[in-house]
């Protein structure tokens, strides 16, 4: 796949501008949890843009099942957003679920989590991004965190579970 | 300074203070009656004083001048090891000032003896008794002896041979040998000066002699003495040539002896017994370097040397000695270094901020303060010393308790005696008041100021420093019980630190204080230190919070204290009340008037314990035009405080002039507030939770428009015999007028809501223009051009009291005048309708009950393309204030229905204009109806219409009815008519074909009712057709 | 320091992280106001940090060195700090030397991405709340107090109004 | 020569259309709707006779026009009907795709996707504009003129980039 | 070296944190020593506002002033935050002291990068306070 040049920045920016992002929205909600809805929903607003923008720079051929493109999308994706790459593993049977490994994740270096915020997933907007980018790539999927750093885990660890294979919407009857 | 060191460091002082420069000592020299004797020792004095010589002359008597015994050593010869000989001390304590003040390098003697007197041989012998006696009484030390013989007329006219001859006898017989022993005084007085000058320097010579020899004589002793085991007696001896060639002026020598000095002791074995002596020689020694070095003017070797030494010493301790004598030792190093740093200061020395003599007095000071610690630990009432307690002084640094003499169990016992004696807190005071007389010169820095426009450099005093000396020195204070002064240096200290938000500072400064307050029975200072204490930042002990609220709780109860507050401070309270005038002076962080008899505590001025937030809400109606205020209090005091006579003080600012409006009605100042109460019920407020009291004001009854309720300060009282006052007033009054109520949590909610959430004082409430209506439109867009829109406008009433009054004002147009295309029709209020002609429509409302709406139908025609713009208003009178709410609605017009037409003969082939048709002839008009609209239209009925011929009067009705048609969809049609016989007489002129109309309503909305509320009718015109009387047939034109 | 640890992101992310911040303020504010503040206290903790980790190091030859008064802290943010953020410097610097500083930025990234003819509405200065912010924020860490406002001339050009209130 | 443009996405919105075949006056109204509805099938029909797991449908001639069609595997569908004499432009569809509707739409921070980018969006059926007055005021409220207005914009802004981009590019094609 | 107390002051002089070591305290209480301290970074932020010399505006200030037992040095970093280390012991190379503190600014620098960083507020961060005492420990 031939990439094309992708103007990229300084990595604190975006790392930074999250991270008072999570900060403010905490303070706007009442309860961790709205705010890991609101991250996941901003997440999903982001992965539906960014999948566009992925295949516009790396014109990619539509990969042929689940498991081709979440591959694609922790290795190249990552690599293209956030400059870090994601391993994928734990494949089901079925080839239905899989967990996603990030490596070193860049939205948390500096982060210390206040004790008061245990419920909060500070990474939840991972999940948001990639449910979305899977959406507008026919999969339907939920996309939890299983394993945050900052909790004590040693890596960020996304379980990505496959719903539903989406197919185009058929033209109205009439 | 020296002063300071009490006892035995006392016994030091001439030892490091004795002045070293040669001294000359002269006999017979009667000043009173020989006039020239008085020229000489004037000119002498001058010269010393004008620092011409460094001699330092003294007159005496034959008999008045005594050496100083010299006690017969024993006679060593070489070889001899130190177990025959251990010198009991190292340095006697009164050897340096013998050889400075006592013994003469010189001995001058005057003798009034002319060359050619007839008893020459007599006066010779007399002299020559004199000097035998003197030179017995010097026993053989080396003092140079110089003989002046006055002449009352000058020698040339004397025989020279006679002046020879005599000279010699006379040299013989006194035993003055030596060159410069003998002058003559023989010039008038004129020239005694020159001559002073010259004896001056040659008596200066002399004692250079001397001293030398002195060298020489010890360092004799040197070479016998062995290096290798008889330290004590090196040390001796090399502090001896030291001392010897301080005298001698040479300072450098003096240094070196001392560092091969301290060396040798450095070998002497530290022994518990020896480790004071060791100690205080090596002190000595280090001090009389720094001395030398400063008169050097080599400071920084000076400072170099002194700091090794404190290093190698400071834990230095034998086994068994006790810490405090180890302290007050580096004590007294810091001290002696000090006052030697300030003398060479004060002798021209240029000092900087950061090495100055200050510092050291402060580290004198901070070690005689751990003296005092170190004391105080082992300090149990110990009874006076035995007898064993007479002091002998004989040598440097030894004391009875640490001779051999005493048993270990005596040294101990007299040491805690001693200390327990020594006023520790005075000297530690001494030693600061030094340092920041010192401080206070040189924490002084050049500071960039802008006086209008241009930078000048102002003087600036980094008070910081002073202030950290000023708290301990507060302390000590306390310790003298000088609490006066110690109160004004606290709290003092205590601003600066608050300032600095320091708070573990402040509390060592507000405990001091409180101390204070306590034994001056300031009672309002007292309370506000308390309260202070207990604020969360401070950080306090539980228990030491418990106690200093306690201690608020026993002065307004006006209880007796107990001593647990603080070890043995007089019980000083009385009545709060009669202490309030004297608390109202030393009080704390700003008490102000003290109306109300206690004091008060103005809680804007500290760190405050409790909190206290006003919140006012709009008035209520259950209320009538009463403000509801909210007070919520939090307090962090440990216990429960109850709190009485909850007092805000509110005011009425009229917006726009609000500023100044507060300006003038802070909290303490006279005017009286324009609305106040004061609850006089006991609330109690429980640590860390947020405790509101809730209650009314009645406003006047009719305020200005803008006008806004201000609260600038609450008063409450703790509860108790002597009440105290607590006053929260505004920080500053500017802050008022920016403040909304908007982001207000409801009352009941308070206690819940984070304290940080509450909006503080000061607050404004009830600004009248924030209506409690609000106007909505319930509407389709966009809205259709021939249809009759009836607009809900729903009035919702959100406040919670009635809106009377009310009239409904609805004009065509946008609120910003933008035109619009609708005809207003009327206005239905439940039921009544209004209509007028114009554009404009009101209606008068019912009253509004709180919380209810009341909805108007605004009923419009549309009646062309563009903008369906209309604005409502809705004046009404709200908690007597008339408000206004004002809404405006614009939408888009567009024409919901295309129709297109085509002229078809009967066999369906669209006609062309070229051709022509007999009368009579059939045709047909295919119509064809689209919509652009998502939503669907229903046509109810269309019709043609054929005015022109007579023929066919009625409406040719389309089939196409009762179609509904949406968005892309299109109904067509077609209508056979039969062109007619021309109407006679008719105009050949071109009219049109006739008319189409369409009947429609939205699918949406119902049609039972015939009438045209919803169905709509749209109007358009068949093509031209031009008509020619001549020939029986009509032409048909295309459409224009 | 700190900043040397991070790897890059590609521009775009931040772009669309951005412009969900201010997509996504519809869900907590619903006065434009109020939205403007919530971007703009984004932006503001933003300034904060990166500065305070970028403000060790400038150059080499600057390393360790404190700024020398105002203008030299204006300068460093219009060339060093834009760098950082935006990949470009601010293209000119006006001030009156009395606290008023003015940042012409000739093609403000975030604006970038807008077609040029779009009237200037609440929305699109939306999308400046968060330099702005970040601005704010920035000088904030450095001791320095200054209101900040951005106005949009042609569309992609627009400039910030620093008025530093001097204590 | 070019004749129309078309946009979809997954769900068989039309996002975007342009007629370049100058003065035809047939109703667009429903054409989009029945091509969206050829394509959908021809994809399917592509996907099921294909031999080998190419599948993707390119394009197709009939006697006056051709269609090509490039999809991208988001769903996005871009559509051209040009006339015959036209090659392969799946090059060209693709550009169109990374490089005016990427920049232009995508990462435009005011453009919603997947919403008609046509300027005349103003008369989309809003979810709350069932016309119940009976309806809370919230409700209603929700239909002020200047959402209207909002809405208008962000697909303006949306379709104004892109479509100026679009023509431009267009325009510039040999086969224009 | 050997270095007894660690202090870090806010932009409005205000103490954020305090930390002394357990084994060899400073012979007085850090409060006092800093507290005094911070009017001699005044008067080298003075002197630098004045002279531009580079000197004048390295972020090492160098030895603040003598304490009985060591010396007070100070950083006055760009952020108008002061680090203080207060050794035992005289004579230290100011390559040793100046690194110190640059692990004191760096450590400050990412704690100051976490969005729950409370700007002014005294240091709570575990993992900061952790490395200030580690600093403290590793005394030789």
């Amino acid at each position: 796949m031939a990439r094309r040049e992708v103007k990229r920045v300084n990595g604190e920016l975006f790392t930074m501008t999250y991270g008072a992002l999570v900060a403010q929205l905490l303070e706007d909600y009442e309860s961790d949890d709205e705010v890991n809805k609101q991250l996941d929903k901003m997440g999903y607003n982001i992965g539906v843009r960014m999948v566009d923008d992925f295949i516009a720079n790396t014109n990619t051929e539509r990969c042929g099942s689940f498991k081709e493109t979440c591959t694609t999308l922790a290795k190249e994706g990552f690599r293209m957003f956030l400059g870090v790459t994601a391993t994928i593993s734990n494949w089901t049977a079925d080839d239905k679920e899989c967990t996603l490994t990030i490596d070193d994740n860049p939205l948390v270096a500096f982060v210390e989590l206040p004790d008061e915020h245990r419920e909060l997933n500070y990474c939840n907007m991972y999940c948001g991004a990639i449910r979305g980018a899977l959406e507008l790539l026919q999969y339907r999927t939920r996309v939890t965190m299983t394993k945050d750093v900052l909790k004590g885990d040693k890596d960020t660890q996304l379980t990505i579970t496959l719903l539903e294979v989406l197919d185009d919407v058929p033209p109205p009857e009439d | 300074m020296a002063a300071v060191l009490k006892e035995q460091d006392d016994l030091l002082v001439p030892t490091l203070a004795v002045p070293t420069t040669p001294l000359v000592k002269v006999i017979g020299l009667h000043v009173g009656e020989n006039e020239k004797h008085k020229v000489f020792w004037e000119t002498l004095q001058k010269r010393v004083e004008q620092g011409e010589t460094v001699v330092r002359y003294e007159r005496c008597t034959p008999d008045t001048i005594n050496f100083p015994p010299r006690k017969d050593k024993p006679q060593r010869q070489l070889g001899i090891t130190e177990e025959d000989y251990i010198p009991p001390g190292i340095m006697k304590l009164n050897w340096p000032t013998k050889h400075a003040l006592k013994i003469p390098a010189v001995l001058v003697v005057f003798i009034q003896l002319e060359w050619e007197a007839e008893d020459w041989e007599d006066k010779e012998q007399e002299c020559a008794q004199l000097f035998e006696s003197l030179r017995s009484a010097r026993n053989n030390r080396s003092t140079r002896f110089v003989a002046i013989l006055e002449q009352s007329k000058p020698q040339t006219s004397v025989p020279e041979e006679t002046i020879t001859r005599r000279a010699h006898t006379f040299r013989t017989a006194c035993d003055l040998r030596h060159r410069s022993s003998l002058f003559t005084l023989d010039m008038p007085q004129g020239q005694i000066p020159t001559a002073v000058e010259k004896l001056d320097a040659i008596f200066f010579d002399l004692a250079q002699q001397h001293y030398s020899d002195e060298i020489k004589r010890v360092e004799a002793h040197m070479d016998i003495a062995n290096q290798a085991t008889e330290h004590m007696l090196f040390v001796r001896y090399l502090f001896k040539v030291g001392f010897f060639s301080e005298l001698k002026g040479a300072h450098r020598d003096a240094i070196s002896r001392y560092h091969r000095a301290l060396e040798f002791l450095a070998k002497v074995g530290f022994t518990s017994a020896r480790a004071r002596e060791i100690k205080t020689v090596a002190g000595v020694l280090v001090a009389r370097m720094c001395r030398c070095l400063f008169q050097t003017s080599a400071p920084l070797e000076a400072i170099a040397q002194f700091s090794a030494h404190v290093r190698a010493n400071r834990l230095r301790l034998a086994p068994g000695e006790h810490p405090a004598v180890h302290a007050a030792w580096i004590a007294q190093q810091y001290a002696t270094f000090a006052s030697l740093f300030k003398d060479a200061v004060d002798g021209g020395l240029g000092a900087i901020m950061l090495q100055h003599p200050g510092l050291y007095f402060k580290f004198a000071a901070e070690f005689a303060v751990r003296r005092m610690t170190e004391a105080k630990k082992t300090q149990s009432h110990t009874p006076a010393p035995g007898p064993v307690a007479a002091e002998t002084h004989t040598y440097i640094g030894q004391v009875v308790y640490t001779c051999e003499a005493a048993s270990n169990a005596q040294q101990l016992q007299l040491i805690k005696w001693h200390e327990q004696q020594y006023p520790h807190a005075s000297v530690v005071l001494q030693l600061l008041n030094a340092a920041r007389t010192i401080f206070e010169t040189y924490c002084v820095t050049k500071q960039p100021a802008v006086v209008n426009g241009q930078i000048v450099a102002r003087e600036k005093k980094l008070t910081r420093m002073l202030t950290i000396l000023d708290l301990q020195r507060a302390k000590f204070l306390v310790l003298q019980r000088n609490f006066a002064d110690a109160t004004t240096l606290a709290r003092a200290a205590a601003r600066a630190f608050r300032a600095g938000r320091w708070w573990s500072l402040l509390r060592d400064a507000l405990l001091l204080h409180k101390q204070c307050a306590w034994a001056l029975g300031a009672t309002g200072a007292f309370c506000t230190t308390c309260i202070e204490l207990c604020a969360p930042q401070i950080p306090l002990s539980a228990e030491d919070k418990t106690l200093a609220q306690s201690g608020i709780d026993d002065v307004v109860q006006g209880t007796h204290m107990d001593d647990s507050l603080s070890e043995d401070f007089p019980v000083a309270f009385g009545s709060a009340a009669s202490d309030a005038t004297t608390s109202s002076q030393d009080g704390g962080g700003g008490d102000r008037d003290q109306t109300d008899g206690g004091p008060q505590i103005d809680m804007a001025s500290i760190t405050p314990a409790v909190e206290c937030k006003v919140l006012l809400y709009e008035p209520d109606p259950e209320t009538d035009n009463r403000v509801r205020v909210c007070i919520a209090f939090r307090s962090s005091l440990p216990l429960p405080l109850r709190i009485t006579n909850i007092a805000p003080a509110l005011h009425i600012a009229v917006d726009g002039d609000g500023a100044d409006d507060d300006g003038s009605t802070k909290p303490g100042t006279s005017d009286a507030p324009d609305l106040s109460i004061s609850l006089s019920s006991t609330t109690a407020l429980i640590p860390n939770s947020t405790k509101v009291v809730e209650l009314w004001l009645a406003t006047p009854p009719r305020l200005p428009s803008t006008a806004a309720v201000v609260c600038t300060h609450v008063r409450a009282a703790i509860v108790g015999t002597h009440p105290i006052a607590l006053c929260w007033s505004t920080p500053d009054a500017s802050m008022t007028t920016t403040t909304t109520t908007t982001t207000m949590p409801p009352p009941a909610q308070l206690t819940t809501t984070p304290w940080s959430a509450l909006p503080s004082i000061p607050k404004t409430a009830f600004v009248p223009q924030r209506t409690g209506v609000r106007i909505t439109h319930a509407h389709t867009p966009p809205a259709f051009v021939g249809e009759r829109y009836r607009i809900a406008v729903t009035v919702a009433n959100t406040k919670s009291s009635p809106t009377t009054d009310a009239t409904f004002r609805v004009e065509a147009g946008g609120a910003d005048g933008s035109p619009t295309t609708v005809d207003l029709l009327q206005v239905a209020v439940d039921g009544k309708t209004h209509t007028s002609s114009s554009d404009r429509l009101s209606a008068p409302l019912p009253d509004i009950q709180a919380n209810a709406s009341q909805t108007v139908m605004v009923d419009v025609l549309v009646n062309a393309v563009g903008h369906l713009a209309i604005t409502t208003r809705l004046e009404y009178t709200f908690m007597g204030v008339e408000c206004v709410a004002q809404h405006s609605l614009s939408l888009p017009i567009v024409t919901p229905l295309h129709t297109t037409f085509q002229l078809l003969d009967t066999q369906g082939e669209s006609l062309d204009h070229e051709m022509s048709l007999p009368a009579g002839q059939d045709m047909c008009v295919g119509v064809q109806i689209e919509t652009t609209q998502p939503e669907r239209l229903v046509l109810v009925d269309a019709w043609l219409q054929l005015p022109w011929a007579a023929a066919v009067a009625k409406p040719l009705r389309l089939s196409a009815c009762h179609e509904e048609i949406g968005a892309g969809e299109r109904v067509s049609d077609l209508v056979r008519i039969t062109l007619p016989p021309l109407v006679p007489g008719a105009d050949p002129t071109t009219t049109a074909l006739g008319t189409f109309h369409i009947k429609w309503r939205r699918a949406t909305s119902t049609c039972d009712d015939g009438d045209g509320s919803s169905c709509v009718e749209t109007t358009s015109t068949l093509p031209m057709v031009d008509i020619h009387p001549s020939t029986l047939d009509c032409r048909l034109h295309s459409p224009t | 320091m700190a900043t040397t640890a991070l790897k890059t992101t590609s521009l775009s992310a931040v772009e669309f992280l951005v412009a969900e911040i201010c997509r996504g303020s519809k869900d907590i504010a619903t006065t434009h106001d109020a939205r403007y503040k919530h971007v703009e206290a984004i932006g503001y903790r933003t300034g904060l940090a990166l500065f305070e980790s970028h403000s060790a190091c400038i150059s080499e030859a600057k390393k360790n060195m404190r700024f020398q008064g105002e203008l030299d802290v204006i300068k460093y943010l219009c060339k060093d700090m834009w760098q950082v953020i935006f990949q470009k410097q601010i293209d000119n610097l006006r001030t009156n030397h009395k606290g008023v500083y003015v940042l012409h930025d000739n093609q403000h990234p975030m604006l970038t991405h807008l077609p040029r003819t779009i009237p200037i509405d609440e929305n699109v200065q939306l999308l400046l709340a968060y330099p702005c912010g970040v601005i704010k924020g920035g000088l904030a860490a450095l001791g320095i107090t200054a209101s900040v406002s951005a106005e949009i001339t042609a569309l992609p050009a627009c400039k910030f109004n620093l008025d530093v209130r001097r204590a | 020569m070019i004749y129309n443009f078309y946009l979809y996405n997954r769900q068989g919105v039309c996002l975007y259309q342009k007629d370049l075949k100058r003065g035809s006056k047939q109703q667009r109204s429903d054409t989009d709707k029945l091509l969206y509805g050829l394509l959908y099938s021809l994809k399917k029909f592509a996907e099921k006779i294909s031999p080998n797991d190419k599948k993707r449908f390119r394009s197709y001639k009939t006697a006056t026009y051709k269609l090509h069609c490039f999809e991208t595997p988001t769903g996005l569908k871009f559509v051209m009907c040009t006339d015959l004499s036209v090659g392969n432009i799946d090059r060209d569809l693709e550009h169109i795709f990374a490089h005016i509707y990427v920049p232009h739409v995508v990462r435009n921070p005011l453009a919603e996707l997947h919403v008609p980018m046509t300027p005349t969006t103003t008369m989309q059926p809003l979810p709350s504009s069932s016309s119940s007055s009976g309806k809370e005021e919230e409700a209603s409220d929700a239909v002020t003129a200047t959402q209207l207005q909002e809405q208008q914009v962000q697909a303006a802004a949306a379709a104004s980039g892109f479509d100026a981009a679009l023509s431009a590019f267009l325009s510039s094609l040999k086969y224009y | 070296m050997k270095i007894s107390g660690v202090a870090i002051v806010g932009r409005q002089n205000e103490p954020l944190l305090l930390r002394t070591s357990e084994a060899q305290p400073p012979c007085e209480p850090i409060e006092h020593i800093i507290y005094a301290a911070l009017d001699v970074v005044d008067d080298h932020a003075l002197l630098s506002a004045k002279k531009s010399t580079p000197d004048a505006l390295k972020f090492y200030l160098g030895a603040l002033y003598p304490l009985e037992d060591g010396k007070c040095y100070g950083y006055l970093v760009n952020t108008k935050i002061k680090f203080f280390i207060i050794t035992q012991s005289q004579a230290h190379s100011d390559q040793d002291v100046q690194s110190i503190f640059q692990q004191l600014h760096s450590e400050y620098v990412r704690m100051a990068c976490s969005p729950f960083f409370k700007q002014d507020a005294p240091i709570t961060s575990a993992k900061y306070v952790r490395f200030v005492d580690s600093l403290l420990a590793s005394g030789s």
